[in-house]
Order: C-alpha cells, then structure tokens, then sequence
C-alpha cells in the first residue's frame, strides 16, 4: 500500500512540508528532511527546482533559483536521496515543474522514483487531460501517484473528473493565486473549502498555497484532510536556519 | 491542413496547452469561444475596420528596386513597419482587445521585452478605455526606456519583473502569475504564436492578415498569388506566422525562417532555437527551447530584445521538424550591417529584429526571375540607441 | 480660385520670391518647369506609386469614437502620423524628389529644425541613392539626438548651422547660402509652404494628397465630400496647406488654423506668428513674421521644435489677412496636455506640433452633427524625451 | 549729377569697400568713414546689419550679429550718417536687406537717403523684376540709385534686362557664391570676368565677393571698373582696430 494512503487512513488533519531541495544549502535536503520526520511533520512535498516556476510566488522563485545556483539539478537530488529509505518513513513526494522531468526522462524519472521510494509527484504544468491520455499508464507502472490541483475556479464537473483520475490526494489550491503566504483566510476560502469538502470526493484534499501559521492551518483543515506548508517554512528556515525547524512544526500544531 | 493546428492544439508534436490548473479556466473559456467569435460577423467587422482605420492596413507590399537590382532578383517588402506603433505586434494586439471585449473582460495584461508589444497592448486599451497593466523584465525596462515611455504616456501601469534574468521569459513568467492570480476578470494578451493553445493558433490566425494582404498584392503586381521564397525574421514566430499562413500547404513557396545567432551559435551567447533547441516546455507549450540537459530553461541572447526569447512558437518547432521551413541564424554584427544597408538603400530604417531577415541575401542565392517577399516587421526607431553605439553615429 | 497663388507667386498680398540674384537660376528653372513636370504622366505615375507603396498612401481617415463621445460631435483623424517616417513632411520630399531627378540635379540640400523634414528628405535621398546635406541648428541638433542619429542612419551629412540662433531659421539661411555656393548641380529641398515662390504653391501640391484623400474618405463615411470643420496646426503651414487645399473655395467649410502660442502670446516666448508678426519679407517670401520694430527677425519659441518658425507660409498669411481662417493659439501647457489626452483616449501619441491642434476642443464649441477633421500631422516618437521631462513619467 | 557716376567718370579701378555699420563698435561708423576716404577708397558700401542675412558667409554674418548686439538700428544709422556729407565726399551705398527696410518705411527710408546723402542702395533680396514693378518710380523720385547683382550663372538676356535698369554699376559677383574671402581667382572667373567685359553693358560693373588682397583685387578689375572689399576689410579692423584702415587700403594697391 501506498505509504500516501497509509497516511491518510492513518492521520487527521495532516501537516504536509514543501521545500526547494538544495536551498539554503546545495546539501540541505538529507537534514530537513530528518528535521521534519523528528518534528512530526506527516508528508512533505519535495522541491525539485526550475529555471521559471511560473506557478510560484517570489519565496519559492527566489528559493528555486538559489537552489539552482548552489548546483542542485534532477541527478544530484536523485544522488542526495539514493538512500533515504533507511531513515526517512514518512511519505515523500516530488513536486516539480515538467520540462527538467521530460529532459531526465520520463520513464527514467519513473524509475527513479521507484527506486528511491518516492511516493507521488505533483507536476503544476501537466494538466489531468494529457496526463491521462499519455502517462497514466508509466506512472501506474511504478506505482507512482500523481497528485492534481483544484482552484476555486475549478468548475464541479471537472472536479468530479480530477477526482476519478486522482490517486494520493488533491492539491487544493486555497485561492486562485500563486504560492506565497497569507496570514488569514476569508469568508470565501472558508465557502470553497465547505463546498468541495460537501462533494464527498473519493480522494482525500490537502490545502495548499497561502498556509503560514496555526490559524490557517486550522482554518484549512476544518474542512479537508490535511494542509501543505511552502512558502512560510522557506522564509522560516532562510532566517533561522535548519536547526530551528522544530520550533516551526510546534508553532502551527 | 498539415501544417496549421489541429483540433487538440498540436501542430504535429508540438504545442498543447501545459498550463497549472489555476490557468485552465481562462485557458478553456479561450479555447471554446475563440474560433467562433473570431469569425462572428461582428468581430470580424470591427476587427478589419481598425486595422483599416486605425493600424493604416493593408500596409504596401513595396517593391525595393535598388536592392533588386544589386542582389539580381525580385525583392518586396511586406511594409508592417507601418503600422500604427510601428510593428505586426498591433494587428494581434487588435484581435486580441476585440476577443476580450467580447469575453466580457475588463483588465488586460501583457509580457514585453523590447516593448513594442507592450506598446501595441498599451495603444489597444487606450482605444477602448480598458486597464492595462504591462510587465517587462528590470533589465528591459533600463535598455527600452521610450518604449516604457510609451506605454506610460498611454496610460498602462508597467511592472517591473525582479526574478530570474530580469527579461522577456521572466516578464512572460509574471504575467502567468497575474492571470493566475485573477481568473475572473482579466484577459492576458501573449505577444506572440507561443503560450498554451489556443494562443499559437489564434495569434497567427490575427496576424494571417499579412499573407492575405500578400497574396491580394502579388496578383495585383506579378500575375499571381504567390512567391517563390518567403522570408521572415523569428523571436516567438508572430510576424513569421503572419507572413507564410496562406503560404503554407502551397509547395511552390519556399519558406524561410530566421533567428539571431547572436554572437554565434557556439559563443554561448545565442538566440538560434532551432539550432541549439530541443524538444521541451516553455510557458505552457510544447516547443523547441534552449535549455541545459537538466531542463533548465537558459538565458538566451540577441543584440535585438524582440528576438531575445529561448523558444519558437510550436507552430516554427513543427515548421524546422519537418522541414517545411529552412531556418537560418544571423549573427549580431551582420544584422546591424543590413539595418544600415537597408536604411542606405531603400531610405527605411528597420526594428534590428526585421533586419536579421535581410541577410539571408547574404546567404542565399536567388535567381532573376524569382520573387521574394521579405517581412518588414518593424520600424527601428526603437533600436536608435543600439544604432548609434553600434556604428559610433 | 481665390485663395490659390496667383500666376505672379502672390498669395493675396503675400508670397513672390524675394531672393539674391545668385537663387534666380535655380528659383526660375523650378518656376518654369513645376507644374508641366509634376502634372507629367510619368510623374503622376511615379509619385502615386511611392505614395500608395513606399509612403504608405493613402493615410486612415479615422473616426475617433472616444473622442467624439466625450464632445459630443464627429472627430475625424486623418492619419498622417502613420506615413513612412512618421509625418506628413514625407509627401512633400517624395515629390520634390522626383523633381529633383527630372531636373537633373544630384546633391540635395535641405533645412530642418525637430529634424522631421531632414529625415523625410534623408528618407527619399537614399531611397533614390543621391548625395543629401541636412542643415540643422547647433541647438537643435542638440535636443533632437534621435533624429540626428536617423538622418545619419540614412546616409545623410548633417551639417551644424552654427550662426544667429542656432535654430531652424539659421538652418534655412545655412542650406540658402549652401544652394547659392552651388547653382548648378543642387536641388534645395524646403520643407514647408514657405521660401520663394514656387515653393509655397509646389509643396502645397504635394500636400494636397492630403485633402483629396480626406474628400473621399468622406464621402464613404459621411456621404458627403467635405467636413464642415478642417483643423490643423501651422508650423511653416505645410500639413495645414495640405489638409485645407481642396477645401479652400467651399466655403461650407470652417478653417481653422492652430498656432504655437508658446509660454503665453504676451510672454515674448510665443510662436504665435498671426497675433505677433508683421508683414515682412523672411526666406525669400513676402508673408507675416515675428519680428523687432526695426525689422529683425525674432527667435520664435514654442516647446515643439516643428512650430518654433517666426513665419508662415504666404498662403496663411493670406487664409489670415482675408479671414478665410480662423486663427488660434494655444499654449505649450495645453498642447502637452493634449498629447497624453490623446494617448490615453484614442491610443495615439501625437507629435507635439501635433497635439496643439487638438485643444482647439477646449476652445471652440462644436456640436453634435458637425464633422471635424483633424490633421493628425505627426507621431509623438521624436517627441518622447519631452513628454518624459514634462510628465515626470 | 549723382556721385557715383561722377567718380566713374574720374576714376579707373575703383577701390570699394564694405563694412557692417555698428561693427567693431556700434560709434565706428564715422571713424571708419573718414579713415577710407582719407586713405583714397573710391567709394563705401555700409551695411545695414539684418539679423537672417542669407546672402552673406561667415564674416559679414558676424559683424551683422555683433552691431546688432551693439544697437545698432536703422535709425541709429540714420542718426550717426545725418550729417555725413560735412565731412564725407565720396559716393556712400546703403546695402541692407529688404526688410529692416520695409519696416522702415521704404519711402520714408528713401526720404533719409536723399536728405543724408546717400547715393544709392544695394538691396541683395530685392530682385530687380520686383523694383521694376514697384519700386522704380520712388527711387527715381528721391535719385536714389538701386544696383543689381549679376553672377556667372546670369543668362545674357537677363544681363541685358539687368543692364538696361541698372544706374550706378552693376555688381558683378564674383562667382557664385555667398560674400567671403578668396586668395585667388581661377580660370574660370577670368573667363566669366571677360564675357562680362566684352558684352559691353551700359553700367560699369564693379566686382564683388571673394576679394581680399591687392592680387584678387588686381585680376577682378582688369576687365571691370571696380572691385569691392568686405569680408577681408571686416576681418582686418576687427584684428587691427580703426586706426590701422590705411595700411589695408595701402596692402591692396
Ligand atoms: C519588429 C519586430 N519584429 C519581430 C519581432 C519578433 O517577434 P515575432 O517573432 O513574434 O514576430 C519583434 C518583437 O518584439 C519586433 O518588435
Ligand atoms: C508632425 C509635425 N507637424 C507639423 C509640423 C509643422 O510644419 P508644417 O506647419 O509645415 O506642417 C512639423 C514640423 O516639423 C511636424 O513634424
């Protein structure tokens, strides 16, 4: 089974981590990792930098592109994560954009994952459709769930549709926005968010984009399984440093 | 129809729309409305009496008599260089204020690099009293001030793109996040045939405009629809698109693609896609992009910032695969050279981009009896400074 | 014809060629030879095909919606902003060309003062491969660097007038002592309805293109060959002449011409030539100009470089003393307004010269049947570095 | 019997000069007269400065510009010359563009002429058709002399239409060109100052422009009755000062 579906059959409320792999330091990635597997953390969404990520804010910009000039690129992620089975047991998803995916590979990355014991992969710019007509097939090969976004502009139908293709979770996206942080919700995130938890999806949702802090931790789960932390916990460890990390996961649950 | 879209948004592999599902609203909302309102009477009334009225369309196909006489051949000029704003850039932007109108949109936004686009965009949404917000990398924002000027004096707000390499791709990027940040109410107009289709196709069916004026205008002076060669200068391919649209099932017509070589294909400092591209994604489309072996997206350059783009439209990727099309690079310094030429023979100073078409005649034999129709893109008052460093005028 | 020249050269009062007997050669082989030249099939033929194919011809005639809207009558733009080179003055320099060409000549002179008129002729000298000097002023070519750097793009020698005000007056005395050093082989390109008769009426023909156009643009619009107001800005008074040629016997059409009033008529900074100048003899011609009491020519000033002339045309000077025109003056502040008025209603950023005619808007009142036209004599390029400082933009 | 014919009669080779009234200093007028006539010039043109003088190069275009700094006006000229003729005896010329003129008065202009003494005008912007049709009879009227300028372009037929209204001389200019200083003559000029000569006008002709030392001025008036210095003169006083005027005029013969 999935170590994703485990997750969710095993935890309420889910308290997920997105960082840009090689940021603040090129060999950064193995102690965060522990740091948040130590502080408690349930998944964490791995950042695979890109040149333009344009579905980020400035905070996941800024840390991709540090990413990339500390010398990180898809091989040596692969290298920094060759054995991280050994200590890491929580679930581990890639999220990247989809061009440095197709120059690796696409099967090869596939089997990378396999390998290594990725769990999913979030890729913004592969839309559902022509995941579905062209790589559901490999990912299922290697047993690789591919996680899909939902906006509040996302019309109901294809909601349902997302749903029946989604494997992991959905990636709620709280707003329509880029990644960055908020400090509260409003009235209609808490709408969008009732209405889709009032959809009964098959597949389990985790809030993404804007969570920074307890209170829009709380306000994002209240209705859905769980929530992702991306920018925030960048900006957290850029000024504090990766020793401090658990001091982060206390100070939102 | 083998070389135009088809009805998934693929000119043979290339293409599609890879976009975040925060741009699939807008993206489909485009993609299902349009075809149909593009060809609605209504539009298509509008849209030909402002390129009439207010662009100065059709714009001549002028024959250029010395340079004929001294390269030995039949050379015309398709003038876009007269547009109002001075480039093709308007005949899109027109089209493009026109589908957003209809689409019941009330904020425009746009990526420039040179800022002719952002001036054609800006110049649009004067016109229909629309906001405008236009975003141009820092660095272009230092090397294009009277385009930032322009686009001021017509009232767009224009931002400044701070990440990556401060230009167009950065530019292009911040765009993407504006129309992701607001769904709802704004309409982003691309700059040219690149972006997620149904951009590619609806940019080029604008800009078809041109080799429809093309074929009118041949008849008219040489007995027949068509020429023999056609040659175009390629940044995103807009004004390319533009020039062979009606050319391109016709076999007779040669097609000629030309990109900036930069300091030279090898020099590492380069514009030339089909030459050092591979197949890949570039803002939500699959193309031909200069990128490292890790799929970063790398910087490219060009002495001419409209040229400056690390990728082609799909439409050029599948022009250059299958051999449709010859693509060319022209160095920096030869370019300039036939800006200068140009200027001194036919009295028409032309945008550094257009001027990198020219010197194909450099590179290429054509006999006496052919005929070629050249696209003047663009004027070069904008590149007057890189003129006058360049030839210490 | 009434207010035509007559067959002395005179307007009226006004007009003739007062020059030293060194220009009486080539003043009189152009008197003689004009009109039977210019009215030549062969010229007819050549002129309309640079025109129509290499200018751009015929320019929109553009109903401005937002505008009229916001007046409550029918504005028209005839759109010379959009010819080749970027204003009217390009007509004028493509006929007078090929004048040159039939007269033999082969080294062209010319004056200039924003640089408009020596890049126009610059324009037409390379596109016919013949030798060009532009006289500009030290001043000028000091505040007009872009054009300065177009002429020489072209081709062109641009000479420094280093006398009197170093301005376009200096310039003009400059290429006249240039043209008498050189009798024979020379042809002096004046670039305004101003200079000794031939000139006022032959640039007046050229220009009248303007106004045939505009007839029948009407009459496709309107369903009637002339507006009842025609509005254009007067520098020399070339555009002017040009909008008003076909119109000026209908007397069911209302004149009205826009002058440079600079920093206030009563300021000594004006260019105001109706309300300040005098019957006077200036470049040859008898018109009204700004002068001392003693019979100096004063420095004229307006913040646009094209209406900064301390005369006008002896056409003018006639449409004044016999009222046919109307006469008003506006102020630079107003006219700088007027340029971003227009930027940001229609998307058109005018030249400065220009803009003044548009604040004829604030000063008359039209009403909601009557037909306007404007001409929209220039684009703004040239004109940015000023809009820039004045705007803070 | 007006003066200027009167010293043709006398006189072979005329030696005139020209000078900008006001120039070096706006009270030069008088000193500059008598320092001529003392060192034997024939005859005097003095210049009516004009701030746009089209027909003039560099020099006179200076000194025009500078007497105008200086004030010097119609008037002011009309003033310094009122009573000239107490110490003055050879024929003055008024030479000035035609629209200080014009704003004058040009009758009451003729009026001062006549009062002062002045034998006659050289309007370079006046073309001779133009007096012809309007302005003859008023000259006339006051015995005011206008001469006309020929240059080698002229065409015969107009020299002779030229000729036949001429009085005083006709001012031959010396090739085509604006006034300024030449060293020599060419092939050309001596064939041009001979055609001249041999259509044997009615006017004697002075020559003009270009004259600077005692070698041009020799070959201008071989086959002429005069020749005219100005730019040369101009260029002299304001080196030399007032005070060095004869030993210019002794340098040229
Ligand atoms: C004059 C001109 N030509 C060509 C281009 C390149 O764009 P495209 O390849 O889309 O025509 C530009 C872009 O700014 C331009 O301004
Ligand atoms: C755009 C424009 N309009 C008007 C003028 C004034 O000249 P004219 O009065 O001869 O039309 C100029 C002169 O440079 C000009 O450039």
């Amino acid at each position: 089974m999935n170590r994703i579906d485990e997750t969710f059959q095993k935890k309420k409320k889910l308290l997920s981590i997105y960082f840009s792999a090689g940021h603040p330091e090129l060999e950064d990635t193995f102690p965060i990792l522990c740091a948040l597997q130590d502080s408690g953390v349930d998944m964490v969404e791995i950042g695979l930098p890109f040149s333009d990520p344009l579905a980020d804010g400035p905070t996941i910009q800024k840390s991709s592109t540090r990413a990339l000039l500390n010398g990180m690129t898809t091989e040596k992620l692969f290298d920094q994560l060759q054995n991280i089975r050994d200590s890491i047991h929580i679930p581990l998803v890639l999220m990247g954009y989809f061009n440095p995916i197709m120059q690796f590979g696409i099967k090869r990355f596939c089997e990378k994952c396999l390998s290594i014991g990725i769990d999913g992969l979030i890729i913004p710019d592969l839309p559902v459709d022509i995941y579905h007509q062209k790589y559901k097939p490999l990912f299922d090969q290697y047993n690789l769930y591919n996680m899909f976004l939902i906006t509040p502009q996302t019309p109901e139908e294809r909601i349902r549709y997302i749903d029946s293709l989604s494997s992991g979770f959905i990636y709620m996206v709280s707003s329509a926005s880029v990644t960055g942080v908020q400090n509260t919700f409003g009235n209609t995130q808490e709408d969008y968010f009732k209405r889709i938890a009032q959809m009964k999806l098959n597949t389990p949702q985790v809030v993404g984009f804007g969570i920074s802090n307890a209170e829009t931790y709380r306000a994002a789960t209240r209705f859905s399984s769980g929530a992702i932390i991306g920018s925030a916990f960048i900006q957290f460890i850029e000024k504090k440093g990766v020793s401090a990390i658990p001091d982060f996961i206390k100070s939102i649950r | 129809m083998k070389y135009q879209v088809d009805e998934k948004g693929f000119y043979g592999d290339f293409g599609g729309a890879y976009i975040p599902e925060m741009l699939y609203p807008n993206v489909e909302e485009l993609r299902q409305n349009y075809i149909q309102i593009s060809e609605s009477e209504s539009f298509q009334k509008e849209f030909k009496s402002l390129l009439s009225d207010y662009v100065g369309r059709p714009t001549p196909l002028y024959f250029a008599e010395r340079l004929s006489k001294k390269y030995n051949t039949k050379i015309y000029l398709k003038r876009e260089d007269l547009c109002h704003t001075g480039a093709h850039k308007v005949n899109n932007t027109i089209g493009q204020i026109l589908m957003a109108q209809r689409l019941g949109k009330n904020r425009i936004i746009a990526e420039t690099g040179a800022g002719q686009h952002g001036v054609a965009t800006a110049t649009v949404c004067a016109l229909m009293g629309i906001e405008c917000i236009i975003y141009m990398g820092t660095l272009d924002i230092q090397r294009q001030a009277p385009n930032v000027a322009r686009m001021k004096m017509l009232g767009a707000k224009v931002r400044a793109a701070e990440s990556g390499s401060k230009t167009l791709k950065d530019a292009t990027n911040e765009a993407i996040r504006d129309w992701i940040n607001n769904p709802v109410d704004t309409h982003y107009i691309i700059g040219s045939v690149v972006g997620p289709h149904p951009y590619p196709d609806m940019v080029a069916r604008f800009q078809s405009v041109i080799s429809a004026e093309t074929q009118a205008q041949l008849l008219k002076k040489e007995n027949r629809d068509y020429p023999d060669h056609i040659i175009a200068c390629v940044g995103g391919g807009s004004n390319a698109a533009g020039l062979y649209y009606h050319f391109l099932e016709n076999p007779r017509v040669n097609i000629i693609a030309v990109e900036a070589a930069g300091k030279g294909i090898d020099s590492g400092k380069s514009a030339a896609t089909s030459a050092l591209g591979k197949e890949g994604i570039i803002h939500g489309s699959k193309t031909l992009l200069m990128q490292t072996p890790d799929g970063q997206i790398t910087e490219p350059y060009s002495i001419s910032a409209g040229l400056d783009y690390p990728g082609v439209g799909p439409m050029h990727a599948h022009l250059f695969r299958s051999q449709r099309a010859e693509f060319i690079s022209i160095p920096d310094k030869e370019a300039m050279d036939w800006g200068l030429t140009l200027s001194q023979m036919e009295g028409i100073i032309p945008a550094i981009e257009t001027a990198h078409a020219f010197a194909v005649l450099d590179v290429r034999k054509f006999s006496r009896e052919e005929v070629i129709v050249f696209n003047c893109s663009g004027r070069g008052d904008k590149d007057l400074e890189t003129y006058i460093d360049h030839f210490k005028l």
